[in-house]
């Protein structure tokens, strides 16, 4: 099962999960990421490409759930403008056993920060400035580079 | 005639979000595509990245027979 | 913020995941851990020393919140009789970034396998059976020991 | 006067889940106690394990004081 999502509307982590519930796993993993209060953003966006969004995700998706043998994967993405505190991303993996749920849930939302097409702009006291990549988010996604 | 679209700072630097162009045959690559197209803020090409039909290639990757080429600033979802 | 429940009532891991919001956080990571169906098990009984469960989930999610600088830790184990595909336990870490978070959430739910006093009996075919220990989750919990 | 409990198939095969003993001096340990009790369902030291006051220890730790003495297999939650 597999479950893709890019979307303007706010993002139900609840109601995300019940997608995993009755497939017969006995681990589910999850990840959410929120927009931070800590550091004086007022308003995050979140701009896309659609289309291309949607294919990238599905490719990760894929690729976990034949890496970790997964029952379950989810990635949505919230787009457009949100507040701090407010979901940003979830990704699910649901597996036989916790460690390929685990794992397989870290590199989701590992490679979606490298591999799919969204662009951050924070405002500041109504100033808006484009996020920068991290190297820490490239060697994050390089770790799960397979061994030829 | 291929549609080349923009996102994020570069989308702001071209100053629209998507144009058709018909390039001439010397241009090849992603990256011959871009000088081709002259717009200044893609200049520094090491700041930019790219996807030919919607799927992410290098800066060499040749254009031809592409409907759609991207060029975008690297990503930062998630 | 550390919450730890044990109880018998069925564990609702949406109403247990509001606990974390906002803390101001950027990274939820969770687990659950659902009774399995795929081995023909009709029921799962979990027995526990009450008292110094609680006193161990807690030692826990302390460890947790001061190893990974984590903003709130929850515990959540159920215990009594339960059906195939009901929850059995949910741990989740809330931390200002994604790795500490998932490696919290982690290192809670191996270490909680052998730290902690619950011991799982399963029916099958109205048969009950005490599960023993996997040295696979000895040796998972052992990888977070610190070195000396 | 120690009060020692049993879980899981230890509490089964000893018949019972609490008693109330009174150890002589000579029985200094854990594993002291377990032998002194002389459940037949005790014998294999080495698939048990203790807890005393609640706080896990290993089967050669002194119970000198102690007012509850916990016997139990590898635990098996999670």
């Amino acid at each position: 099962m597999i479950r893709i999502r890019v979307s303007d509307a706010p993002l139900n982590v609840a109601a995300e999960t019940v997608a995993l519930d009755g497939l017969g796993g006995g681990a589910v993993a999850t990840f959410t990421g929120l927009v931070r209060s800590d550091d004086g953003v007022d308003e995050l966006l979140l701009e896309h490409y659609p289309g291309a969004t949607e294919a990238a995700l599905e490719k990760l998706a894929w690729e976990a759930v034949e890496r970790w043998t997964l029952v379950g994967a989810i990635v949505v993405h919230r787009v457009g403008a949100m507040k701090p505190g407010e979901p940003i991303v979830f990704v699910a993996a649901c597996a036989a056993h916790r460690a390929p749920a685990l794992e397989a849930c870290s590199f989701l939302i590992d490679r979606l920060k490298t591999d799919a097409p969204f662009w951050k702009r924070e405002v500041r006291g109504g100033e808006a400035r484009w996020v920068g990549q991290r190297s820490s988010d490239r060697d994050a996604a390089d770790k799960w580079a397979k061994p030829n | 005639m291929v549609d080349v679209v923009y996102f994020a700072w570069v989308r702001e630097g071209v100053g629209k979000a998507q144009e058709s162009v018909d390039p001439p045959a010397e241009v090849v690559t992603v990256a011959d595509l871009i000088d081709w197209l002259g717009h200044e803020v893609l200049r520094d090409k090491t700041r930019l990245r790219a996807a030919v039909d919607q799927l992410f290639v290098p800066l060499d990757a040749p254009i031809a027979g592409a409907r759609e080429v991207a060029i975008f600033p690297p990503v930062t979802g998630g």
